[in-house]
């Protein structure tokens, strides 16, 4: 192959992104955060910390926000970057709800510029998420004027920012590059400048976790993107120069169960349900965890590179991730699910190794794999014979796929249990969202409708104390844990590998060295 | 000398583990600027001795006997590579598929002046084709059509061609076999011709394959006739259908519808000619010959010498002349 | 011997038309039988003969109902071939069989002697018992001298001769007893030496039969063997009708003269004067213009390419097509010997 | 010996003679590919239709499939269907469509949100690389196999190439791919595991990518050719064979021809053409080899967009690979079809 | 006049037997080397496949621990384990009734579909054969891998789906070669004399056209059962194959997405690949030598 330039930084991915356009990429935006500004952003904690913003002033009991920008900020065509940027950017947000950080524009009511350097969000009350932690700036004088449908399909092919990097070269499905934006404020700025001196960054397009590894075997690439595969990882292990690392995982892998009650008759399905009636029955889904070999899924299905499941949130989220003590988790005891199916009445009467309810009725489920994602399919293959194991039957897998199973779960409700995979920004909201009443038919995977828990949901969202907050989020936690609907079977580790030979100072961040929250890394890393 | 000698010539063909001998045998000459004609039924093993002449025999035939001497050399045995200074060069062949045996992809006229140039590599292109152009008039084709590809030629164009290539090395000797068989009457009348005049103008001696006994009268000097892949009777013309001597090549005049004897007096030879897989003992012919003997079965009838040059190998002719002709 | 003239004809052929589209060359349709007239006697032998490609086939596929007819009449007996109702057609069936011309097509191969020969009673339900089929079955085979009957039956078509074959075909086109059999170039790919025991078969058995047998050739001396009265085509057309002594001994059309002179004799004696006659019959699709043979034909003029000229009387029972027939003498093109056929 | 020896010459005057008159040759030149062409366009337009048809004829809402990741709120959802279209009636959506296939307007692709077209051009380009390289491959050592086995049928070396043939078309593509990776790039470390180019590489001179991207494309272009090469030699061989049965090739051996002149100037003359249009018959073949391929080796293109669209459930970049896919197989059939009957004389009549 | 004797020693092709052909046309299968091959190879995977189906009827079952994936081959476990700790021998049995079960239905389903249309078209010809011939050309024309995938990645997962979509889109092979054969079977003298005899058209198709076309059919079904076969493992590879199902293709796209070629796990990638191989070899060689065999232009020898 040809030679590589010094200064360069490879990054070998399955995906380089959706598109170059900000507003409606909804894959990971690193490479978006490299090109455009962010009034605040990630630090390598995942913790919110000013950027573009000097300074951030909560008012209004913290419904009102005032941040303070840089000046002298330019974007990559020379255009100055100014507070009315930042309110176009923000209204287009809040009006589109489009993208990655559209939701999180929901409680965002106005925006104001008073001067170039000044911009006051008005929320509805404090939000738990500020979205300028996200939202990119994109430049008004070239945004402006498109129509909302204009702006859906706008290809942005020359990407003006004003951030770290520019573009340079982009091949849809196959590369992009990026050149050091010298002039970005961030390598001189006075509190804590970026220390790194890439030239370039080449995110390259691979089909397959692979020819990831193996490029970067072969040093043709110097970071890789997520590897899924634990062996794909696992056989990078001690090759020359690479350093395989694992991180705590925002990826939660379970099985929604339909529990849609009639809301004025609890305890019966609700008519539009198609799922089985028995599954209202917490302690048919109580048993249905006991009688899951979490370990045994990690083990097979994950290669151990994971933890054992339990609350909706993953560990990655750090403190709001409520700790489950091993002994009060449902897992691993076949035992306890047969007593308590024994004691619920739910006894075997005709012999033939299934259950039936005093009705009569079988406890016969329906399991549903979605194909998108390859390990789905195998956790559905090993947890059947477990929960035949304790006397249901499981019918299927049923390897559906969309937009069948999209329709059936989230539109007509028609399943018994699905498994899917959530994979969360580095807040807790998104996550705990899912299982709000709101959301039945958009993303609710089990029409789970808790009135305790929708109004600790909905104040956590706008608790401006961080301490406070995270009591409410735990306490959510818990009780939809408690309520079974969800079978959380694993949290998988973030596996990545990089080499150390022609890039140094790598950092570490929390939930992965790239493609995650924090552009820390691209900023920091040097040639060697 | 005759041009072609053929004596006591064997093949065999083996087929799926079996031995077919499809000729037996087999002796005659071919005097220089002769034209002998070879007629026999279908399978009497003619183009077998034609193809064996040539050295063509496909894959699975073999010479297993006797001798092809032509002018003087012994043909039998040669190699493959010497057979091509022999082919087209000394000895042309002309087919019955006149259709298919043109390529048809190339034009004639190309086709004609590949072997003038195979055969004498000293030669232009132009020179070759002036040639060819000269041997297609020769045999009847107007000028304008020469460039043509076979399939925009009649039937009797396609047959002309092949004549003119078959003589396009300028060969001595030309091996006709069924050439006018699947022409309708008045084109083989007039190829008949054609080659009458050939064999004038250029001095040929042709070997005549047919089983129709009228296109020997018309054209030959001498008739052999073949049985099973066995030669049974040798003669000029007027020997074999004035007095024809073998009970076989009398019942095959009979079996002719002939205008001169009258009409519903021709009669077939009963029975079915011999598989060559398991031929009849003795003489061949005598499961089918009304006069058949007690010997016949049993012994194969040796040569018998008549006037002139007439030759018959039957056992109503007593034994004289065991030996070959 | 012949029947010829003796009350209505068993099939009156009138203005006959039998044309075939071309597939995709959008070009005229090939006229493969052209206005063609011809009345065939109970009880005669009637011989088609012509070169190939001449409609020969077709004419006589039109008269048993195989080739579409596109305009004309055949008429047997007593219905019109042309439109025929189902019944009818059945009927018809029976009363017209045929002898194909190559032995080793016209047969299943998964069929056995016997089944072929049953199969026409059979279609028919013409045998009451399985014991009256195989009667007839072995006696139609018999009678065409494959005997013995029951051992042939048993056998399967590759294990016979192409004579034997041809036998058998005639055997079952002979159960149905037809009126009418015909013959379509049946001997013309068996060897000399059995052609002319099956020749003769049909002569005896039209006769024991009291069938007519209409006998298409392109072999003018197979036809002079058998034929009562022979028509002889060219390129679709009807260019000379008459008994087999006439047209083969005084040939009144030059093309009939030319084809009967190019015979080849199995006599050194007998040399045929030159045909003279041009080219070959070429492409059937490209029809000259006035008479068809007129660009081949020695005797030629002008008036030839500009009429079409109809078959008019030169004799007692004889036609001929000619433009030029009152003034052209042409001499005999054989020594004749004229005699019986059968 | 200019002269005709006899008076009746075959003349080949009047219109008895000529077969193929020049009228009905210029007639059909004009038509034929004319109808060849317009049969390829209904093949397309047919592919189309279909595309569409299957787009409507999903469960569910095909705004839907369109928002999946992205879960919108009932508005945005609206909206969305409003700017695919999906409001207006169903004919008036496909006259839309067919409208915009004539002009290449391809649509969105949902998941990068810009026109498939974009997407499609580079794809396609390295698609033709592989597969012509893959042609060239097949072409030479297909024929090559093919002519010595067809040449000498019957013996032992036509048995085993034959028998080797089988087998080769017997093979997986995409697992053909796997073992030459595993063989060549990972026990070996011969040769690049994937991709068209080295990632990042940087070039001094052209000749330097055209190395890089020749290197890259030997193990994909060697396992399509593998398994193509089978049937590509076993047409050469049974065209030739029955080519070899012919009387005009024991004429021309009777004529003293040399065995060289006779196999290449009448036995692969005569062979080729059949085998041609055999050859443009598989191209649907090694189409679907070329997915797997791309697919093994991570060759960015048309297959490996089909590829991707499948697991993005990207529908409208998915229709549109297969369509360009068709496309590219119809123009190669009716290019070689209409190849095919120029070169051979006796089409160009019947 | 005598009879002609009984000719008794014509050495007879296998096309040229009376009767049942089935046995004459083994016999020569069997004589040709391919054909000798495939049908051991054939029988060898028959009695796999129906024993594999018997021996685990259940889908293999997965490992314990960590330690149980991808184990190298042992004596426990003679091809070692994939990655979920399964048994690859166990897999590989299972997966050969898989891929036998969908190159048989899918070629039904092709083989009946192109019957009717080459039969249906051959016969009435005419427009109607224009017709259904432009269509079928079409059908030709169009790449088939493509088509099925688009097919495959709409609708839902499974292997009806599958055996439906590869049966669907290869009939028209199976249909031009059908009608073709039709064409001249009813060009032959035989079926004119059938007619000339008064037999119905469908009479003459049921008992001669049809059983004369059997052999040819034949001969492309199960050429069409090979192709059929590596479509389904191509599908599988791709991730469009019934993901509850383990057949070849899925084993090896498991291997390939769990990185097995780049860690040298040979014996998840080698053996599936192998079987897919011999399974489609030995279909092709019979296809293949059936073909020669029945071939119509040896018919006129
Ligand atoms: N290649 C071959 N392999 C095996 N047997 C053959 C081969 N060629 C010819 N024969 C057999 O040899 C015998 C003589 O065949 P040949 O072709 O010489 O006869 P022929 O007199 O030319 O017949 P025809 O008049 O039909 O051309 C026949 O029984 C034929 O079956
Ligand atoms: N079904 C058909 N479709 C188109 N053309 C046909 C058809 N049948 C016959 N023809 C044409 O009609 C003409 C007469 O054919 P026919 O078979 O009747 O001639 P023939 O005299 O029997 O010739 P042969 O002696 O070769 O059998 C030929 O040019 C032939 O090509
Ligand atoms: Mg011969
Ligand atoms: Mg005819």
């Amino acid at each position: 192959g040809g030679e590589t330039a010094s200064g360069v930084m490879r990054f070998g991915h399955l995906n380089i992104f959706d598109t170059p356009n900000p507003v409606v990429t909804v894959s990971t935006p690193d490479m978006h955060w490299l090109v455009y500004d962010r009034l605040m952003e990630f630090d390598d904690n995942l913790s919110p910390q000013l950027s573009l913003a000097t300074n951030r002033e909560l008012s209004n009991g913290g419904a009102t926000v005032t941040y303070t920008i840089r000046s002298g900020v330019e974007f990559h065509d020379g255009e100055p970057l100014t507070s009315a940027d930042i309110k176009y950017s923000f209204e287009l947000y809040r009006d589109t709800k489009k993208g990655l950080f559209g939701g999180f524009f929901e409680p965002l009511e106005t925006v104001e510029a008073p001067d170039d350097t000044t911009v006051v969000l008005h929320f509805s009350g404090p939000p738990a998420l500020d979205p300028s932690v996200g939202a990119p700036i994109i430049p008004a004088h070239i945004w402006q004027g498109m129509s909302p449908e204009d702006i859906d399909i706008f290809g942005n092919d020359e990407m003006i920012g004003s951030g770290a990097f520019k573009l340079n070269e982009y091949t849809p499905d196959d590369r992009l590059v990026l050149d050091r934006n010298s002039d970005w404020w961030g390598w001189s700025s006075n509190d804590g400048p970026k220390t790194g001196t890439l030239e370039q960054i080449v995110k390259v397009q691979l089909a397959n976790e692979e020819t990831i590894a193996n490029s970067l075997r072969n040093n043709e690439i110097d970071v890789t993107g997520t590897i899924s595969s634990p062996d794909i990882w696992a056989g990078l292990q001690g090759e020359p120069n690479v350093v395989v690392e694992e991180y705590p995982g925002l990826v939660l892998d379970h099985f929604g169960i339909n529990v849609y009650e009639d809301p004025d008759n609890p305890g019966q399905p609700h008519p539009d349900s198609g799922g089985n009636p028995l599954l209202l029955d917490p302690v048919i889904r109580e048993a249905m965890s006991w009688a899951m070999d979490r370990q045994r899924l990690v083990d097979l299905v994950l290669g151990g590179r994971g933890m054992k499941g339990s609350v909706v949130l993953p560990p990655g989220l750090g403190d709001a991730f409520l700790e489950v003590p091993e002994g009060e988790q449902a897992n691993g005891n076949p035992v306890k699910a047969r007593e308590i199916l024994d004691a619920a009445g739910y006894i075997d009467r005709d012999g033939d190794g299934v259950r039936e309810s005093p009705d009569g009725e079988k406890l016969s489920f329906r399991l549903f794999a979605s194909t998108v994602i390859d390990r789905l399919p195998l956790y559905a293959e090993l947890i059947k014979p477990m929960l035949e194991d304790v006397g249901m039957e499981i019918q299927g897998v049923f390897g559906e796929d969309d937009p069948t199973l999209i329709q059936r779960v989230f539109v007509d409700a028609d399943w018994d249990m699905y498994t899917w995979v959530w994979q969360t920004p580095p807040d807790a909201t998104f996550m705990l969202s899912v299982q709000s009443c709101d959301q039945f038919g958009n993303l609710s995977d089990t029409y789970y409708c808790d009135a305790d828990y929708e109004a600790l949901f909905k104040a956590q969202q706008t608790e401006g104390d961080p301490a406070q907050r995270l009591n409410m989020v735990k306490e959510a936690q818990q009780i939809f844990y408690d309520s079974f609907a969800y079978c959380v079977m694993a949290y998988p580790t973030k596996l990545q590998a990089y080499r150390d030979d022609n890039l140094v100072g790598w950092p570490f961040v929390n939930n992965g060295i790239t493609t995650n929250w924090s552009t820390e890394t691209f900023l920091v890393v040097s040639e060697a | 000398m005759a041009l072609l000698s053929i004596s006591d010539l064997t093949v065999d063909y083996r087929r799926a583990g079996r031995v077919i001998r499809a000729a037996d045998g087999v002796s005659f000459d071919i005097e220089r600027g002769s034209v002998v004609g070879l007629v026999g039924e279908s399978g009497s093993g003619k183009s077998t001795l034609a193809l064996a002449t040539m050295g063509l025999l496909p894959a699975n035939g073999q010479v297993t006997g006797g001798s092809i001497r032509f002018d003087g050399a012994e043909m039998a045995g040669l190699e493959e590579a010497q057979w091509h200074s022999v082919r087209g060069r000394r000895m042309g062949m002309v087919f019955q598929g006149a259709m298919n045996s043109l390529n048809p992809v190339r034009r004639v006229l190309d086709q004609v002046a590949e072997p003038i140039r195979t055969h004498d590599p000293g030669i232009t292109k132009a020179k070759a084709s002036d040639r060819a152009h000269d041997l297609l008039s020769l045999v009847g084709i107007p000028g304008d059509r020469h460039k043509a590809y076979p399939y925009e030629y009649s039937g009797g164009m396609r047959q002309r061609a092949g004549i003119a290539m078959a003589l396009s090395g300028r060969p001595a000797l030309l091996i006709a076999d069924e050439p006018v068989t699947a022409l309708d009457v008045i084109v083989q009348a007039r190829i008949l011709r054609l080659l009458e005049n050939l064999r004038e103008a250029l001095d040929l001696t042709i070997l005549f394959i047919t089983h129709d006994l009228g296109v020997v009268a018309r054209l030959c000097d001498r008739v052999v006739v073949l049985y099973a892949a066995r030669a049974v009777e040798e003669g000029t013309v007027e020997d074999i259908y004035g007095h024809p001597k073998h009970p076989y090549t009398r019942a095959l005049l009979q079996s002719v519808p002939n205008f001169a004897r009258g009409r519903g007096k021709s009669r077939g030879i009963p029975g079915t000619p011999p598989s060559l897989l398991s031929p009849p003992s003795g003489c061949r012919f005598h499961p089918r010959c009304p006069e058949a003997m007690e010997i016949c079965a049993t012994r194969s009838p040796g040569w018998t010498r008549f006037a002139g040059e007439q030759v018959a190998t039957c056992h109503l002719y007593g034994e004289e002349g065991h030996s070959n002709v | 011997m012949s029947d010829a003239g003796n009350g209505s004809p068993l099939v009156a052929v009138r203005e006959l038309n039998v044309h075939f589209k071309r597939s995709r060359r959008a070009g005229q349709p090939v006229r493969a039988v052209d206005g063609v007239d011809l009345d065939i006697f109970a009880g005669e032998t009637l011989c088609i003969v012509g070169e190939s490609g001449s409609g020969k086939t077709t004419l006589v596929r039109a008269i048993g109902h195989l080739a579409p007819i596109t305009s004309g009449s055949v008429r047997f007996g007593d219905v019109d071939v042309a439109h025929l109702r189902r019944s009818e057609l059945r009927t018809m069936r029976r009363r017209v069989q045929y002898v194909f011309q190559d032995p080793f097509e016209s047969f299943d191969r998964r069929q056995s002697i016997f089944s072929i020969v049953a199969q026409p009673l059979r279609v028919h339900k013409l045998a009451g018992s399985q014991s009256e089929l195989e009667e007839r079955v072995h006696e139609a085979l018999e009678e065409c001298g494959l005997e013995p009957a029951g051992e042939f039956a048993r056998l399967y078509p590759h294990q016979l001769s192409g004579g034997q074959r041809q036998r058998v075909s005639i055997a079952a086109a002979l159960v149905l007893r037809p009126e009418l059999l015909i013959a379509d170039e049946p001997v013309s790919m068996l060897d000399v030496s059995v052609r002319s025991d099956i020749l003769s078969l049909f002569v005896r058995l039209k006769q024991s039969h009291q069938m007519t047998l209409l006998f298409v050739t392109h072999d003018l001396s197979v036809a002079w063997e058998i034929a009562d009265r022979i028509a002889v085509m060219y390129l679709g057309k009807m260019v000379e009708e008459g008994s087999a002594d006439q047209v083969i001994g005084r040939p009144a059309n030059p093309y009939t003269h030319a084809l009967v002179g190019a015979i080849p004799v199995p006599d050194p004696h007998d040399v045929a004067p030159e045909p003279g006659v041009r080219g070959d019959i070429g492409d059937i699709a490209g029809i000259p213009a006035g008479c068809r043979f007129h660009p081949r034909c020695p005797f030629a003029d002008d008036r030839c390419s500009a009429m079409i000229p109809p078959l008019s009387r030169v004799g007692d029972g004889h036609r001929s097509a000619c433009v030029r027939n009152d003034e052209l003498e042409l001499p005999a093109p054989h020594r004749l010997a004229t005699g019986s056929a059968g | 010996m200019t002269s005709s020896l006899e008076p009746g010459t075959d003349t080949g005057s009047g219109p008895v003679d000529v077969p193929a008159s020049r009228t009905v040759r210029w007639r059909w030149l004009r038509s034929y590919p004319a109808r060849r062409v317009l049969q390829g366009l209904i093949t397309l337009f047919v592919v189309a239709t279909f595309n569409f048809w299957l787009f409507r004829m999903l469960p569910g809402d095909p705004a839907r499939l369109i928002a999946r990741e992205s879960r919108l709120s009932p508005e945005a959802f609206e909206q969305l269907r409003e700017s695919f279209g999906l409001n207006e009636p169903a004919w008036q959506q496909y006259l839309t469509y067919l409208t915009k296939i004539v002009r290449f307007d391809t649509g969105i692709s949902f998941k990068a949100r810009m026109p498939v077209t974009d997407l499609l051009k580079p794809a396609l380009t390295n698609t033709l690389i592989l597969t012509g390289a893959a042609l060239v491959l097949i072409f030479v050592f297909g024929l090559a196999f093919g002519i010595v086995a067809g040449w000498r049928r019957g013996t032992r070396t036509d048995t085993s190439l034959t028998l080797t043939a089988l087998t080769l078309w017997s093979l997986p593509t995409f697992w053909v791919g796997l073992m030459l990776v595993l063989l060549f790039s990972i026990s070996l470390g011969l040769l690049p595991v994937a991709g068209i180019r080295s990632v990042a590489a940087i070039y001094r001179t052209p000749f330097d990518e055209m190395r890089d991207v020749l290197e890259h494309l030997v193990l994909p272009a060697a396992t399509i050719a593998i398994v193509s090469v089978g049937s590509i030699a076993l047409i050469m061989r049974n065209s030739l064979a029955e080519v070899a049965d012919e009387d005009y090739m024991l004429a021309a051996r009777a004529r003293g021809l040399r065995p060289r002149t006779i196999l290449w100037r009448y036995g692969v003359r005569n062979a080729f053409l059949p085998t041609f249009t055999l050859m443009a018959l598989t191209l649907g073949l090694l189409m679907a080899g070329t997915i797997q391929t791309e697919v093994v080796f991570s060759w960015p293109g048309l297959g490996l967009l089909m590829y991707e669209a499948v697991q993005d459930r990207d529908l409208p970049l998915l229709e549109a690979a297969f369509f360009v896919i068709a496309v590219i197989v119809v123009i190669a059939t009716t290019i070689a079809d209409l190849f095919y009957s120029r070169l051979d004389p006796r089409i160009r009549s019947s | 006049m005598s009879a002609e004797g009984i000719m008794t020693d014509a050495a007879p092709t296998a096309q040229d037997r009376p009767g049942n052909q089935a046995p004459a046309v083994m016999g020569q299968l069997w004589r040709t080397g391919r054909g000798k091959i495939g049908l051991i190879l054939l029988a060898v995977f028959l009695v796999y496949g129906v024993a594999g189906y018997l021996a685990y009827e259940n889908p293999p079952a997965a490992g314990e621990t960590v330690e149980d994936r991808f184990r190298a081959p042992s004596v426990d476990y003679l091809l070692g384990t994939d990655n979920l700790g399964r048994s690859v021998w166990e897999q590989l049995a299972v997966g050969a009734g898989i891929s036998l079960a969908v190159g048989v239905a899918a070629t039904a389903i092709a083989v009946l579909m192109g019957s009717i249309v080459g039969i249906t078209s051959g016969y009435i010809g005419g427009r109607f054969d224009q017709f259904a011939m432009g269509i079928t050309d079409m059908f030709i024309t169009i790449p088939a891998l493509p088509l099925i995938i688009v097919l495959a990645a709409v609708l839902s997962r499974g292997l009806p789906t599958i055996i439906v979509v590869i049966g669907v889109t290869s009939w028209a092979v199976p249909a031009r070669l059908i009608r073709a054969e039709v064409l001249s079977q009813r060009e032959r003298t035989f079926i004119l004399r059938a007619k000339a005899i008064g037999m119905r058209p469908l009479h003459i198709m049921w008992t001669h056209v049809l059983p004369n076309v059997a052999g040819i059919v034949l001969a492309n079904a199960i050429l069409l059962t090979a192709a059929a076969i590596l479509t389904e493992a191509v599908l599988a590879f791709l991730g469009l194959g019934d993901p509850s199902l383990i057949s070849w293709g899925k084993m090896l796209q498991n291997a390939f997405s769990s990185g097995a070629t780049s860690l040298g796990y040979w014996w998840v990638l080698i053996p599936p690949g192998l079987l897919i191989t011999l399974l489609v070899l030995s279909f092709t060689l019979v296809g293949n030598a059936l073909t020669d065999v029945i071939d119509p232009r040896r018919r006129a020898e």
